[in-house]
Parts: structure tokens; C-alpha cells; sequence
């Protein structure tokens, strides 16, 4: 009942958020409603009991690179970009993603059989004694099973940063 | 990322432009690439006023410039008028002015180290300058009654005969003042963070400091030697040894280590001073009504902020005909711009409280 | 219906705890940092050779509220040109963030809001540092100069030194293996040895980090009142502006507890482990007993009969509570056989009278070093940061890790682990000054080029 | 201290002003080498006539400097005096900036001490520009005039010494005295939007507060 009470809300909270987010004119309000977004998805797992995510989930996003983000927007100037009239090239890109993401969605529900209101494939939480600690368990998948991919994008992320940093390096 | 221009004003209500100066910093990012001073809002028309009032009576308003350094204002322009009078002030008197301007220098560099280690974020040293200060306020307060805006001076001498403690307190002062420069330097000179935050900071050359007419302390760190205490004697300063501090590279922790080492000299010249203080009349013979003859004179000397001259013109009567000022803090402001430009913000609170200005003589 | 309001009972049932201790924190915490803030100013004027507060009671004891009442009456001043909404939102997200990072402390083995999550000191990190955006959107929302400014210098010193404080922690952890807050303390006791002896550099960064992720001085630039005014507060006023005062002690507190915690043995006394050491329990009960002692000796010099009675009360309030903690450590001297019965008292009010004892020492040294030295400037902050502090974190935790190993495979225990990680730490200590060194010929060849642009990046 | 001096050596001999107020009163004096003097400037021409001159303090200057300066500038140079031991020279208006120049980089007067004006509005050309350089390497002054009307303008010597920009515009403020090539000549000290020129002798001190009261107050000022 809790469980999905808080579901509900949370998840009410990231679309409603995401909503607003793409809607706003003001691009820090933008960045305040991404904010509210990825923290109702960290609440989405703490429901899930998967605390370690949402931990992540919101030193890495939120308080990391969503700070970034917000440092970023105050740098530019800002009224040029409220000036300029958004989605004026992007919108039929923008339809057909958002048409094929939405085919997606069905498909999964039409595979799955289940569909709105026959019952929502709704994670159910394991309780809480029942899971061994889940930072244990997210590292032991991490350095087990998914090693290679763990490694490669590690690497990636790697050459990535490198390559920030000369590109930065190289214009002063 | 392709910073814009940001201009911040600084000013005139800002609490480090040590009062009511306002500063237009051009930046980039945090770098300044362009200032404007700009200055005026303490202006009252000291000159104008100088043309309306008798010559004892424009006494007093001197001290309204540099209000933390009256006595000093108040020597300059009393030996300025005795020098158009053509008379002098009696040994005695001339004694008893030099200490009084000494402990004033003193008191005004122990305001400037308060302020300006408190601008750089240091808030302790500014307790410990003030509670020396009160010493010194508190002697100016036994000797005229006053211990800001004193007027200790007359035209001719003094206008009050010494107290019988004089000595004894400003020789307690001295004696207790030695430790307590010691401790202003521990908290502050030999720190890393205060060294990084004064050294190659505001660099003034000696050939910048000298065109900008720059004078006192900030002149003297750039390695001018040039004190006119010593070039120029007046009052009784040719009877005293004493020292120059001078700086080599002239940034901030220079004009820092040569206010300092100046603070020691001072407190040397009123230790030598107190020991014979010559007796005899301290007024010389200068008569009510003052009618200096025509003709002008320019006389300077070595206030706490660097050369503080009256340039008095007469045409025989009983008020000045001009009174011209030339105020340290105003021309070595000036300098200010050359100093910031390619610091970051945070240097221009330093190099402001560096200079060691105050508005009401920038502005008389 | 019925299952709803069943549920909601279960609800309440499982939850009243933490819920009432969260309205017990948010009602009580004003008070505590208003007396923090009153205690700041105490020793702030011991220093400066003067009094500090004097007026609003017996030495200033009542000043905090006199404050608080001030604050809550100024007139609440929103600037024409603000992001009104953003500008209303941000001093509530810093205080929060601040409010419910508290919620993941351990006071002592009994006193934990969220019990026992395994992701701990994760939590309260985490959400502690969520209080940034309360700085940078309140200085975006300003729409001032300075307000901008301080803001930015704000989130780009977090961003920093945030790295640099997560590698200490992370040095701190390998030690546990868990990020549990309870077990973390309870490693320490189990070792018998707290962390700071084993892993001191990692101490010494996160110290260094700590201040600066809490803005204080000296790298309290982006409220540098002398450079920007007040920085991101510069255009709040009244109760606002005490909500973002809340937050920075706040932050305190919590920056202060997770150090203790990982580093200084959370609520354990010291030496714990030493039995013939136990008579230190008896000290904090002295200890209060004399501040008992004093306040009532000093009680006849106060000037009005209203002061007096303040000042007996404070005494009162001391012997009670030098008598709790006393009850727990007497009682069994007296009758033998009470010891059993008294141990959980005993393990709850001491550990919590330690662990506030150790939270009080870390932000007494703050204050300390507010007071002493000047603030940093902005590119020297970086330099610290990037060139220094973060470099040697991250040794740390290599040399940390190489150390743990030798010491599994010499089964080195307790105290014994000293004996690999001494040698770790003064070799981050050398390397610490190497780096120095290479810092100070880079900053001899560029003496006279004006330090880079950190915004840039 | 690195910056501690070993002598408390003055720059050079201190010759030129001795201790500053121990001038006797009459007195022609030797002057030192270089140590211009001139009679003094305020009983010009059409002084206001002192009232009963009791003794001449102002006297014509001629020692070797002024030798020197004649022989480079000949009538550029329309009087040298001494006043009180103090070297004074008035020198041709449009010429000014040239013999700052020679003054600054052939005789070492390397400092401008400040620049200022003094108003004598029965004299033909009423104003008069003052400014004092100091010579470190000779410690000695030397004022150096410049006469000017109402509607002539003073060369600026902002290229020369820079110190002179901010005390130009004072100039320019109180008197109204345009510099001709000054970078940024505006009000420095008084509002942009101020009129008159306060120190010239003409302006009335009550001007500006009655203008004000008149305008603001709709009424005459009770002063």
C-alpha cells in the first residue's frame, strides 16, 4: 500500500518534472525541473530498496553534474537564449523519437500481455531483511559478471575527459 | 567560454572601499581589466571655505580631512602659515608637535593594518591595532581634550602646555607598543596565506610611483628612498635618528613590511624625544590678529599617508587669499588603476586598503 | 476506508520514532546553532582581547534568542528583479539538505533518525551536498553582481573539494568495508584503535576539504564580505537570510559528525578498549559539575536579580545533567549488581556526551582558524584544491589500500596496523611535499603571469 | 626586514629648503645653485594692492639655473622670483608642455608635487596655473605658473607627469580651466550636473543652495 503510494508519487513528481522541464523558457527553472526529476527517480529506487542507487543517483546526477550544469547556464547568457524561439528546427526530430519511444512502450506492454489496467508489471520491492546490502551486491555484480563492460566504459569515460581537458588546454 | 564584460560597481556603500568610494571594475570573469574611481561624496569645499575664514579660524577644518591623522593635517598647515608669517615655533613647542605627530602616525598606521588585514580576511590583528590606538587616543584626549579631530596645534607653537604625565604615558606606550608590533607580525608575516594574498600584488614600480606623484609608505616599498621627514626637516626632526624603511619590488606585502618597520622607527623618535624635552614658552610671538604679509608659500611634510602640503596664497589681510591641499590619499589614489589592472576582485580590496586612503581627504 | 486508515496506523506505528525525532530537529536545531553562533562570537572576542556579547542576559546567554526575534521581524525584502519563485526556494533547499543529512547521524549507539541504513555516511554526504543549489539558485535568483559571483565561486569550490573530501572518506572506509554509520563506529571500537591514528592524511584532507565545503574561513570566498558584500546572500534580508545562516552551521554539524564518526570514533570515549582507563568516565560528569560551580561563583556578581536567577539556572541545568551521566557510572560502584541494568543507559548517554564533546573540539578548531589567518584568494583556493589536495587524496587511498594488504598478510590487528600504516602515511607526507615543491618552482616561473582563469574550466 | 635601510641618508645633500618655517623674514638669499626664486606671485600686476607693503619679500630670482633656463627659453620665461626662499618661475602658456619636459628629463624636477590654479579676477588674465615639482635627485622645489583668461586654454601635462590627470580635472571643477589635450577632462570631485565653478571668486557660495531651494522648494531661499 505504502510502497505504492510512494510510487505514485514519485513517479507523478519525474513526469510532471520532466514535463516542465522542456516546457520552460527560463533555462535555470529548466535546470531546477531536471533536478526535481532525477531526485523523484532516486526516490523511485529508494522505494525499491535499492539505496545504493539512490544514493548515486543523487550524488552523481544531482550533485555533481546537475551542479555543473547550473554553473554552465549561469556562465552563458542567458538572454540570448530566451530570445531565441525553441523547438523551431527540432520538432518533427523530436515527434518521431518520441513516436518510436512510444512504439516501444507498447510493444513491451503487447509482449508482455499485460495491458493498463490488467496490472502494471509494477516491481514489487523485496523486503528489506531479505537483501543482502546492496552496495555489496551492485559491487559484486559490477566487478563479476559485468567486469568488461564495467572496464570499458570506464576507459571511455577516461579518453573522454582527456579529451576535454587537451581540447580546453589547446584554445588559451 | 567567451566571458562577457561584467561591470561591478564597488561602492560607495561597500565594506572594504573604506568609505564612501566607488570604484567601477570592468572584469573578466573575476580579472580585472579596467577601473574608474570615482569620487566626490565627501567633498564639502575645505578650499572655499579655507577663503572665508580667518587663518586660526580654517585651523580646525584641516583636521576634517584625514580624520585618523588630524595631528599631522593640523602640523602641516600650522607650520604652513608660520612659514608665511615667517616666524617659528619655539623649541619647546616644536618637540611636543613631534611626538604628537609621531604617536598620530603610529595610531593611523595601526588603523590601516587593522583594516587592511580585516579586508584580506584576517579578523583578529584589527582588535589588537585598536586596543593600541585607544593608548594613543587616550594620550590626545589627556593633551587637548580630543581624540579624533584634535587640533592639538596653534599657529606659532602649541595651544596647550604639555600635562605632567605626558612622558611617562607616552614612554609606557612605547615600551609596551615593542612586544605588540611583534605580535601583529606573527599573526601576519610570515603566514603563507597573507604572503599570497600581498606578495606581486598591486606592483608599483619606482618610476610609476614617481609619476603618479606618489608619496609616503606606498612611495618609499617601490624603493624610493624619500622621506621628507629627512629630506626637509621640520618641527624638531633633525634632532633624531632615525631609519626609512624601504621596499624593493613595491607590491602589497612591501608597503605592508615598510608601514610596519615605520610603526618601530616612530615609536624610536618618541622614546628619543621624551627623554629631553627642552623647557620654555610654548607659543611664539604671532600676535591675535593674523596679517601674514603678501606672497605664498608651499610647505609639506611627511604625513602617515605620504606628503600632505598647504600651498597658501596671502594678500596681506586676515584670510587666506587660496588655500591649495594637496592630499596624500587623493594623489596616491590615482595610482590605484595601475595597480588593479590584471589582479583578480579579490585583489582590489587589498590593493584599496593598501594605499591606505580616506575619502575625507580624497574628497575634502 | 477502514484498510486505509489501518494502513496509515501500521504506518504511524512503524514510523512515530523518526517522524517526532525530525519535528525534534527541526524545532531544536535554530536553537542549538543560535548558541553555536553565540559560543562563535564568545571565542571569537576571547581572541580579540574583548567581550563578545554582554548585554542580552548574563554574559549574553539570552543573545541568541534576542537574534532570532530580530530576524523574524525585519521586514522580508525581495528584490524588484528576482527570480521570485527561485529566489523563495533556495535558502529552504540549503537548509534541507542541511535538516535532513542530520537525519543519517549516530549520536551514541541509540540516538539515529534513519536507523541502520546500510548506505550511511553515503546519505549524509550525498544529501548534504544538495545544499549547494540553495547557494548557487539564491545567487542566480538575486539577479546582483555579487550575489552571481559568490555563487559561482561557491559551486565551483564545492565541486572541488568535494572530490578531495569523498577520497579521504574513501581511504577512512577501506578500513570498515562498510558504509554503515553504526558499524563503522563499532569497527573502531573492535580495533580498539580510531581511524584518525590510521589514516591521518586522510584526516588532514578531509579537514582541509571540510572547511571549504562548508564555506568557512579561510575559504569563505563566496561570502567574502570584503570582496562580495556577502556573496550569494547579499540581497536577503531578515528570516531568509538566517535560513541560509541555519544551513552553513548546519553543514557544520554535519561535516563535523561524519568526521567524527569515520575518523575520531563516534560516540566511543577515548581508549575505549582500556579497562584500567575507565576511571575517564567520571570526567564529563566533573566537568559539567564544575561549569556547575563556576556559573553559581560567578552568580553574585551579576548586576540584576534577573541575571542571577539565569545564571543559577544554567547551574541547575549543569548538575542535572553531570547528574545523569553520573547516575550510569556511580551506580555500579556503589551496588555491583546494578551494572547490567545500567550498561545500555550508560552506552547511550556517554556515547552521546563524547560524540557532542568531539563535534564541538572539530568545530572549535573551525573557529579557530576563522579567527587566526586570512582568506584565500580564488585562484590559490583552486591551486589548493586541484594541485594539492586532490593529488593527495588520491595517494592516500593507494598507499591506504597497499597498506590494509600488508597488513592482512602480516594479520596485523588493532594497534598493530600502525606498523604498515605509519609508513603509508609519511610517504603521502613526502609526497605531499613534493608536490609543494613542484607547486613552488611552477609558481617561480610564472611569478609574474596572473593565475589562469578557473571559471574557464 | 630585507627593506631596512643602513644610513638614514636623505636622497641627496638636502639643500634648497631647510627646515621649512626657519626662514628669517627679510631676507635676499643665497640661493643654492639651482635654487630659482622670483618675487611672489599674488601682488602681480593688477593685484589687489596690499594694503600697506611693509617690507618686499618678493624678489627677482637670477642664480645660475634661471641662466641656464633663460638662455634655452629666453621669453618663454616672463618672470623669476623668490618668495619666502622658494623658486618661483612664470613661464609662456603655450610653451608650458616643452619646458615641463626639459624640467623633467634635463634639470630631474621628476615629480609633480600638484597642480593647482589661484584667481585674480581684476587681472587681465586671470588665472593663474600653479605647479610644484620636486626634484629628488636636488631635493628641491621649484613652482612653475602659468597665466591664462578666462577663455584660453592651459596645455595639459598629463603625458608628462600622469599624477597631473586627476588634479587637471580638479582645476577643471573648481575654476573651469580647460587643459587642451587631456584624455578625460570632466567634474571629479562636484556632481556632473553642477554649475559654476566654485572656487573662482566671482561664484557666489549661496548659489547652488538657492538655485536648489528656488527649484525644489518653489520658494527664495531665507540665507
Amino acid at each position: 500500500m505504502l510502497d505504492k503510494v510512494l510510487f505514485y508519487f514519485f513517479a507523478g513528481i519525474a513526469v510532471a518534472s520532466a514535463v516542465l522541464m522542456v516546457t520552460r523558457r527560463n533555462v535555470v527553472h529548466s535546470a531546477i525541473f531536471l533536478i526535481t526529476a532525477l531526485l523523484a527517480t532516486a526516490g523511485i529506487f529508494l522505494q525499491l530498496r535499492a539505496e545504493f542507487l539512490f544514493i548515486v543517483q543523487i550524488i552523481l546526477y544531482v550533485g555533481g553534474i546537475m551542479v555543473l550544469f547550473v554553473f554552465v547556464i549561469m556562465l552563458v547568457n542567458l538572454d540570448v537564449a530566451l530570445q531565441q524561439i525553441q523547438f523551431a528546427r527540432q520538432k518533427w526530430v523530436a515527434l518521431i523519437v518520441a513516436l518510436a519511444l512510444a512504439g516501444q512502450v507498447g510493444v513491451m506492454f503487447w509482449t508482455s500481455g499485460k495491458m493498463p489496467g490488467q496490472g502494471l508489471p509494477v516491481l514489487t520491492a523485496a523486503a528489506a531483511e531479505h537483501l543482502p546490502p546492496n552496495s555489496e551486491a551492485v559491487a559484486k555484480s559490477l566487478f563479476s559478471t559485468y567486469l568488461l563492460p564495467f572496464e570499458i566504459a570506464s576507459v571511455l569515460l577516461l579518453v573522454a575527459m582527456i579529451g576535454a581537458v587537451v581540447m580546453a588546454k589547446k584554445r588559451t | 567560454m567567451g566571458a562577457d564584460e561584467l561591470v561591478i560597481n564597488m561602492g560607495p556603500q561597500h565594506p572594504s572601499t573604506h568609505g564612501v568610494l566607488r570604484v567601477k571594475l570592468k572584469l573578466d570573469g573575476e580579472r580585472v581589466i579596467g577601473s574608474e574611481c570615482i569620487i566626490g561624496y565627501l567633498h564639502r569645499g575645505v578650499e572655499k571655505i579655507a577663503e572665508n575664514r580667518t587663518y586660526q579660524q580654517f585651523a580646525p577644518y584641516v583636521d576634517r580631512m584625514d580624520y585618523v591623522a588630524a595631528v599631522s593635517s593640523g602640523l602641516g598647515y600650522c607650520e604652513a602659515v608660520e612659514k608665511l608669517l615667517m616666524v617659528e615655533a619655539p623649541p619647546r613647542a616644536r618637540v611636543i608637535r613631534t611626538i604628537l605627530t609621531e604617536l598620530q602616525r603610529i595610531a593611523s598606521h595601526l588603523l590601516w593594518l587593522g583594516t587592511h588585514a580585516l579586508d584580506i580576511g584576517a579578523l583578529t590583528p584589527l582588535f589588537y591595532c585598536f586596543r593600541e590606538r585607544e593608548e594613543i587616543l587616550k594620550i590626545f584626549e589627556k593633551y587637548c581634550g580630543a581624540r579624533l579631530t584634535t587640533h592639538a596645534f596653534r599657529i606659532g607653537g602649541l595651544q596647550y602646555e604639555a600635562y605632567d604625565t605626558l612622558e611617562k604615558d607616552v614612554e609606557r606606550f612605547c615600551k609596551d607598543f615593542e612586544s605588540r608590533i611583534v605580535e601583529y607580525e606573527t599573526l601576519l608575516t610570515q603566514n603563507r596565506i597573507w604572503i599570497g594574498r600581498t606578495k606581486g600584488v598591486g606592483i608599483l614600480t619606482a618610476e610609476d610611483a614617481i609619476a603618479f606623484g606618489v608619496t609616503g609608505p606606498v612611495l618609499r616599498a617601490s624603493g624610493v628612498k624619500w622621506d621628507i621627514r629627512k629630506a626637509m626637516p621640520y618641527a624638531a626632526y633633525d634632532q633624531y635618528k632615525f631609519e626609512i624603511p624601504v621596499g624593493t619590488t613595491g607590491d602589497t606585502y612591501d608597503r605592508y613590511l615598510v608601514r610596519m618597520e615605520e610603526m618601530r622607527q616612530s615609536r624610536l623618535i618618541c622614546l628619543q624625544a621624551i627623554e629631553n624635552i627642552p623647557s620654555g614658552p610654548i607659543l611664539a610671538k604671532v600676535g591675535k590678529v593674523l596679517k601674514p604679509p603678501p606672497g605664498e608659500v608651499y610647505h609639506a611634510i611627511e604625513a602617515p599617508k605620504g606628503e600632505i602640503g598647504y600651498y597658501i596664497v596671502s594678500d596681506g589681510t586676515v584670510m587666506p587669499y587660496r588655500v591649495h591641499i594637496r592630499p596624500p590619499s587623493f594623489i596616491n589614489l590615482q595610482a590605484f588603476d595601475r595597480m588593479v589592472r590584471g589582479h583578480l576582485v579579490a585583489d582590489v580590496v587589498a590593493i584599496i586598503g593598501t594605499i591606505d586612503i580616506v575619502l575625507g581627504e580624497v574628497d575634502r | 476506508m477502514n484498510a486505509a486508515l489501518q494502513a496509515t496506523l501500521e504506518f504511524l506505528k512503524l514510523y512515530w520514532g523518526p517522524l517526532l525525532c525530525g519535528v525534534a530537529v527541526v524545532a531544536i536545531l535554530p536553537l542549538i546553532v543560535g548558541y553555536i553562533v553565540l559560543v562563535e562570537r564568545k571565542i571569537m572576542a576571547d581572541m580579540q582581547a574583548r567581550l563578545g556579547p554582554m548585554r542580552v542576559g548574563p554574559h549574553g546567554l539570552l543573545q541568541p534568542i534576542a537574534d532570532a526575534v530580530k530576524l523574524l521581524i525585519k521586514e522580508d525584502i525581495i528584490p524588484e528583479n528576482a527570480d521570485k519563485l527561485v529566489f523563495w526556494l533556495a535558502p529552504v533547499l540549503s537548509v534541507g539538505a542541511g535538516l535532513l543529512s542530520l537525519a543519517g547521524l549516530a549520536i551514541g549507539p541509540a540516538f539515529q533518525i534513519a536507523q541502520d541504513i546500510n548506505i550511511g555516511i553515503l546519505f549524509v554526504v550525498g544529501i548534504s551536498a544538495l545544499g549547494i543549489f540553495g547557494i548557487v539558485l539564491g545567487g542566480w535568483a538575486s539577479n546582483s553582481h555579487y550575489s552571481l559571483m559568490g555563487a559561482l565561486r561557491s559551486s565551483a569550490q564545492l565541486v572541488s573539494y568535494e572530490t578531495a573530501a569523498g577520497m579521504a572518506l574513501v581511504s577512512a572506509l577501506l578500513f570498515t568495508g562498510t558504509l554503515n554509520i553504526k558499524s563503522i563506529v563499532e569497527a573502531q571500537s573492535k580495533e580498539g584503535i580510531w581511524f584518525v591514528l590510521l589514516a591521518p592524511v586522510a584526516f588532514f584532507t578531509y579537514l582541509v576539504a571540510s572547511i571549504a565545503e562548508t564555506n568557512r574561513a579561510p575559504f569563505d570566498l563566496p561570502e567574502a564580505e570584503s570582496e562580495l558584500v556577502a556573496g550569494y546572500m547579499t540581497e536577503f534580508s531578515g528570516f531568509r537570510w538566517s535560513l541560509y545562516f541555519l544551513a552553513e552551521y548546519t553543514n557544520m554539524i554535519v561535516v563535523a559528525s561524519v568526521a567524527t564518526t569515520l575518523f575520531l570514533g563516534g560516540w566511543l570515549r577515548p581508549f575505549s578498549g582500556v579497562p584500567w582507563l575507565n576511571f575517564l568516565d567520571f570526567v564529563p560528569p566533573l566537568l559539567l559539575s564544575a561549569i556547575g560551580a563556576y556559573c553559581v561563583l560567578r552568580m553574585p556578581k551579576q548586576p540584576t536579580r534577573v541575571q542571577q536567577l539565569f545564571m543559577l539556572a544554567v547551574a541547575g541545568l549543569c548538575f542535572v545533567v553531570a547528574l545523569v551521566l553520573a547516575a550510569p557510572v556511580v551506580l555500579p560502584v556503589i551496588k555491583p549488581s546494578l551494572r547490567a541494568a545500567v550498561a545500555p543507559f550508560y552506552a547511550g548517554i556517554h556515547g552521546g556526551f563524547w560524540f557532542i564533546f568531539k563535534v564541538s573540539l572539530y568545530i572549535y578548531f573551525f573557529m579557530w582558524l576563522r579567527f587566526t589567518i586570512p582568506r584565500y584568494r580564488f585562484d590559490q583556493l583552486m591551486r589548493l584544491g586541484w594541485h594539492f589536495l586532490i593529488p593527495l587524496s588520491i595517494i592516500n587511498v593507494l598507499l591506504v589500500g597497499v597498506a590494509l594488504i600488508a597488513g592482512a598478510y602480516f594479520h596485523l590487528q588493532g594497534w598493530g596496523l600502525l606498523l604498515v600504516t605509519t609508513p603509508a602515511a609519511v610517504i603521502a607526507l613526502v609526497a605531499a611535499f613534493l608536490i609543494l615543491a613542484v607547486e613552488k618552482e611552477h609558481d617561480a616561473r610564472q611569478e609574474q603571469t596572473a593565475a589562469s582563469d578557473f571559471y574557464a574550466g | 626586514m630585507a627593506d631596512e635601510p643602513k644610513e638614514p641618508k636623505p636622497p641627496q645633500v638636502p639643500t634648497g629648503e631647510k627646515p621649512a618655517s626657519s626662514t628669517p623674514p627679510v631676507s635676499v638669499p643665497p640661493a643654492k645653485p639651482a635654487d630659482a626664486s622670483a618675487p611672489a606671485v599674488p601682488a602681480k600686476p593688477a593685484a589687489p594692492a596690499p594694503p600697506k607693503p611693509p617690507v618686499v619679500l618678493q624678489t627677482p630670482l637670477d642664480n645660475e639655473f634661471v641662466t641656464r633656463f633663460r638662455a634655452k627659453f629666453g621669453a618663454a620665461l616672463l618672470e623669476a622670483m623668490e618668495d619666502r626662499k622658494q623658486a618661483i618661475l612664470t613661464v609662456e602658456r603655450a610653451k608650458l608642455v616643452e619646458i615641463a619636459l626639459h624640467l623633467r628629463d634635463e634639470e630631474k624636477f621628476d615629480m609633480l608635487a600638484y597642480l593647482t590654479a589661484v584667481d585674480w579676477p581684476k587681472r587681465e588674465k586671470r588665472f593663474d596655473v600653479v605647479l610644484d615639482l620636486y626634484s629628488f635627485a636636488k631635493n628641491e622645489r621649484l613652482r612653475l605658473k602659468v597665466r591664462a583668461a578666462d577663455t584660453e586654454e592651459v596645455p595639459s601635462v598629463v603625458d608628462v607627469w600622469p599624477t597631473s590627470n586627476w588634479q587637471e580635472r580638479e582645476v577643471f571643477d573648481m575654476f573651469g580651466i580647460v587643459f587642451s589635450g587631456h584624455p578625460n577632462l570632466k567634474r571629479i570631485l562636484l556632481p556632473d550636473e553642477w554649475q559654476g565653478y566654485p572656487l573662482r571668486k566671482d561664484y557666489d557660495i549661496l548659489q547652488q543652495d538657492t538655485a536648489w531651494v528656488r527649484e525644489n522648494l518653489g520658494i527664495e531661499s531665507g540665507q
